[in-house]
């Protein structure tokens, strides 16, 4: 059982409230954007909503997730107390309190700029600070984590850290990383603008401070989702972890090509050259190895399970996998729909090919696959494994878990599907209306409203997700009482861990050179060529 | 209602070791399958609707 | 380690060197259309005042649309400004090669010409270029793709397509939707 | 591996795209590489004749920032007192404008534009012709810091549905942007755009027909010519009134 249990609560309770808000938004969005008519649709209320959509479910419901599942993980993986659990607050309440300004400034239309918020468009100087307080955090829990496996070392020598521990400091290094982009963005460009001090800014140069943050951002929020890939899902399917190595390897490798390949994001801009572009699309390629080893580990884990279950055959195994289980359905879901996430992300990183999609609802259409099905699904699943240990009951109900986990895949889906089609035929995401009286897309229509009922499916799903939650709280503990929550164990058990699989000195040195190769001459290029500045266009006043 | 019954724990080791083939062929096969229809896609993008769109540069 | 332990990973090895192949054709397929079908993103580091763009030079407001150079080259300009593409029609020529050369004076915009790979952003500061051929005649939609403000929605231009007989600049080499 | 990848990217996707894209090796390898390469001679064959000389560059944003609202003031009182009166109200509602409430910008480029007769005006040019840029700052200054005029709270009670969305919502089908798109309190649009609300509807419906007829045409880059061209003239009465509605 978990100590802190309040501190992980307050977390997850934070990033699933912001979520419930969020996805209603979402279907409010796809709504305005069907041919239905839609209340209260005009631009105003829409890029308000669409801010406070990405946002919500890209950085509150992120950050707080991942914070309080790391601090679960610490504590249950490590057997061992969290270091300074009044710093955990401290990070708590700063991330509420950012998320507080963001939200005001937001919904009183002060930062209608996307959660990407690309300059000269400028919010109110609060809506920056309340990210720069979320990030700053999110940075204590970082620290945090690296302390607490490195008294767990100190206190177990020669023991190699455990898996969970081990991923979950890997994506706190990788966070600290990741925000430097963007902290620079903010601190030096955006914030001073923002406040008036400077009148014009360097659009180059913030897009590409931006780009650093972006693509990383994206394996912060999907480590989680991992850790129960190779964790708990093979646990729980009866299984056995097929290789602890290469499952350290697959992490480390996240750690390492997930930084240097933002620029894959600016393909489209004219300031970057050819040459990185390239250098930066071959790297990208990379930054699927440990996706695609994931998908070999995990599923050759959970063969262990479906055969020592009495699979037979070569794919007998799979009819024999405890399908009842959330964790283990939510796993096979979460794979379907990362093949469809996957795809249209390989088409998204190729280079010229990325000409077809870039902007167009075919990105949106990804990373709802990638993120909103098969990462949010697994947040959903693990909230559902680590619930009875925080509450100290049992799951009120299997049911209702896997009726929610199903509704949720089909939803999303259903949603989502279409926009793969809709962007190659030039459906440009963040647009509230659509022509369709004019003939050449007219035929989207029926496509907008399939998007409006998977979205409908999501709520409701959503709903019940909140719902299955809060019914472990007022669930009355009987004599039965939930156990610890177990890790799944590696196939060959006392396999010796080499010291650099069992820590990050090495690939820290690895990442740095690799950010300096394929960052230092794109962020230089702008003090050398000094492009004309832009000046800044205030959203959150009269002009 | 159902409840879980915690997993894993029950399985022996001796069994275990027994039944687990050296080869993990059923995972070889699901995610090559998987895998390979990934590229066939990628390769129906690339060939039926990139290249036709014409050149820019 | 373990032999079993080492058994496993030849196991990872066999399906990442399969994974090193399925990437590799990717890879070759990219670089060949790249360098094979001049097939590449706009990556022109080519820089420009967004704040005098009107005044003066090649994105002044009646030095925009389509223009035929004396050696033929036809190159179509256009000033992606909050909240409309000017000008807002474009007419080019079927299977000839054009070059579209693109400005910003306020925020980032981008732009899509719906069934091509004509897609560029443009971020002020910098001008985006990008060279195709259009091979069927028509109107195709040119959104703006990035948003760019409470107008982004309405943003909409046309490139209008048309046979080269129908192509005809006037004495000055302009070429407009409007004749 | 790396090798191959750098030589790939910074030589021979450029080298052999330079062909296809009109520009020699050299240029195409310094852009690869990020280099600025040599300017070229903008291929243009007009001289350009822009809409406005009002540029926002780093001299004319510091010289409005810097505006002396006292001094305006006191300008104010001298040359501009009998048409625009302190309180938002003018003698001529149709041809005059509510000139309080507006952005030291939006002042500025219009008294600018004025002043060299981009937008022309027989009435205000020989007034301003006698005035510096540095003064023209600092009445944008005085004006700006004025509260926006009252307006007619029982005029128009109920603005009609079409004006409604035209204003707020926009038209795509038109690629028409919502007129809050860029006159909205919290819009974001272009530096120089004036506040609509508590101006007089006469005067904005007076606008927009010259922008329609081309009358007026300093709006850089037609943003203004090419909106006002699509309203019909009901559209344009009916917007007009839209903003004389209490809000």
């Amino acid at each position: 059982m978990t100590i802190n249990n309040r501190l992980i609560l307050a977390h997850l309770w934070t990033a699933f409230a912001a979520f419930g808000v969020a996805i209603l938004l979402g279907l409010w969005q796809m709504w305005v954007r069907s041919p239905l008519a839609a209340p209260l649709s005009t631009p105003d209320n829409y890029y308000l909503s669409v801010t406070a959509h990405g946002s919500a479910m890209a950085y509150v419901l992120t950050t707080f997730f991942i914070m309080g599942f790391g601090y679960f993980v610490a504590e249950s993986a490590l057997k061992q107390a969290l270091p300074a659990p009044r710093l955990a607050w401290a990070g708590f309440v700063l991330g509420i309190v950012g998320t507080v300004l963001v939200v005001a400034t937001v919904l009183s239309g002060q930062a209608s700029v996307m959660f990407t918020f690309y300059p000269p468009l400028s919010a109110s100087p609060l809506f920056y600070i309340g990210l720069v307080l979320v990030v700053v955090g999110s940075w204590i829990w970082c620290a945090l984590m690296i302390v607490a496996m490195t008294r767990w070392k100190k206190a177990n020598p020669g023991t190699p850290v455990p898996l969970a521990m081990y991923a979950t400091v890997a994506n706190a290094i990788l966070w600290l990383w990741t925000t430097v982009g963007v902290a620079a963005e903010l601190l030096f460009v955006v914030i001073p603008a923002a406040f008036g001090w400077t009148q014009t800014v360097d659009v180059g140069l913030t897009r590409t401070l931006f780009s650093w943050t972006l693509h990383a951002i994206v394996y912060f929020w999907l480590i989680p989702a991992y850790i129960a890939f190779y964790t708990m899902a093979p646990q729980a399917a009866g299984g056995r972890l097929f290789s602890d190595l290469m499952a350290r390897g697959s992490f480390i490798l996240f750690l390492l090509c997930g930084l240097p390949v933002g620029l894959h994001h600016l393909f489209m801009d004219p300031e970057h050259s050819s040459g990185f572009k390239t250098v930066q699309m071959m790297l990208t390629v990379l930054v699927a190895v440990p996706t695609l080893l994931t998908v070999f580990t995990v599923t050759a884990s959970m063969e262990i399970g479906g055969r020592l279950r009495g699979g037979k055959g070569l794919l007998g195994w799979i009819g024999a996998l405890p399908w009842e289980r959330p964790m283990v359905l939510a796993t096979g879901l979460s794979f379907f729909m990362l093949w469809f996430g996957g795809f249209g992300g390989l088409i998204n990183m190729s280079y010229g090919m990325n000409a077809m999609v870039h902007n167009t609802s075919w990105v949106s259409a990804h990373f709802h696959m990638i993120f909103g099905g098969s990462v949010v699904i697994m947040y959903f699943a693990i909230a559902y494994h680590i619930w009875p240990n925080l509450t100290g009951r049992l799951a009120p109900s299997l049911v209702l878990q896997r009726a929610q986990l199903w509704l949720w895949a089909i939803g999303m889906m259903v949603m989502s599907l279409p926009w793969h089609w809709l962007g190659l035929s030039g459906q440009v995401r963040r647009v509230a209306q659509f022509d369709y009286a004019d003939p050449s897309i007219s035929w989207w229509a029926p496509w907008m409203i399939m998007s409006v009922v998977g979205g409908g499916m999501l709520v409701i799903s959503a709903g019940m997700f909140i719902w299955n939650l809060v019914s472990f709280h007022f669930e009355r503990t009987g004599a039965a009482k939930p156990g610890p929550v177990e890790y799944a164990r590696a196939l060959h058990p006392g396999v010796p861990v080499p010291a650099a699989l069992n820590g990050f000195v090495l690939w820290n040195a690895f990442v740095l050179v690799l950010m300096a190769a394929a960052y230092t001459y794109p962020i230089a290029q702008f003090f050398i060529l000094k492009p004309p500045q832009a000046v800044v266009h205030r959203v959150d006043r009269t002009p | 209602m159902d409840t879980i019954k915690e997993s894993g724990a029950n399985i022996e080791e001796p069994a275990s070791a027994l039944l687990i083939q050296p080869v993990p062929s059923g995972a070889f096969a699901l995610a090559g399958a998987a895998v390979a229809l990934l590229l066939v896609a990628w390769l129906v993008m690339y060939f039926f609707t990139f290249l036709p769109r014409g050149p820019v540069g | 380690m373990a032999v079993d332990e080492i058994s496993a990973v030849q196991n990872e090895r066999r399906w990442a060197l399969a994974m090193g192949g399925v990437a590799a054709v990717m890879l070759a397929a990219i670089v060949w259309a790249g360098l094979g079908l001049h097939m590449n993103p706009p990556s022109n580091i080519e820089t420009v005042d967004p704040n005098t763009l009107h005044v003066a030079g090649e994105f002044a407001e009646n030095n925009l649309g389509t223009h035929v150079d004396s050696a033929g080259k036809i190159t179509t300009r256009i000033v992606t400004t909050q909240f409309a593409f000017v000008p807002e029609c474009v007419v080019v020529p079927q299977d000839m090669q054009v070059t579209f050369r693109l400005a910003s004076p306020d925020v980032i915009h981008g732009l899509i010409v719906v069934g091509t790979n004509v897609n560029t952003m443009v971020v002020p500061g910098f001008v985006s270029q990008v060279h195709t051929v259009f091979d069927k005649p028509g109107d195709l939609l040119m959104p703006c793709h990035e948003f760019c403000g409470l107008g982004h929605g309405q943003m909409v231009a046309h490139v209008r397509v048309v046979p080269i007989a129908d192509f005809r600049p006037d004495g000055d080499g302009r070429v407009t939707c409007d004749n | 591996m790396a090798l191959a990848v750098w030589a790939l990217g910074f030589l021979i996707l450029p080298v052999i795209d330079a062909n296809n894209t009109g520009i020699d090796s050299l240029t195409a390898i310094c852009r690869a590489l990020g280099i600025a390469a040599p300017a070229k001679q903008a291929p243009s064959t007009q001289t350009a004749v822009p809409a406005s000389m009002t540029a926002w560059d780093a001299t004319t944003l510091d010289a409005v920032a810097l505006g002396d609202p006292v001094a305006g003031a006191a300008l104010a009182q001298d040359s501009c007192v009998a048409c625009h009166d302190p309180n938002g109200l003018t003698t001529d509602p149709a041809t005059i404008p509510s000139t309080t409430g507006q952005s030291a910008r939006a002042l500025y480029k219009q008294l600018s534009d004025m002043k060299r007769g981009e937008r022309p005006n027989d009435v205000m040019k020989p007034i301003l012709d006698e005035l510096s840029q540095k003064q023209l700052a600092d009445l944008a200054a005085y004006y700006s810091r004025l509260p926006r005029r009252n307006h007619d709270i029982h005029a128009i009670a109920s603005a009609r549905g079409g004006a409604i969305v035209l204003a707020t919502k926009g038209d795509v089908s038109r690629a028409l942007p919502a007129c809050e798109a860029c006159h909205g309190a919290n819009a974001g649009g272009p530096l120089e755009v004036p506040m609509l609300t508590g101006q007089y509807p006469d005067y904005i419906a007076a606008q927009l027909r010259a922008y329609a007829s081309g009358a007026r045409k300093n709006d850089i880059y037609g943003r203004m010519r090419r909106i006002a061209g699509k309203l019909t003239d009901q559209e344009i009465k009916d917007v007009a009134a839209y903003y004389d509605a209490p809000r």
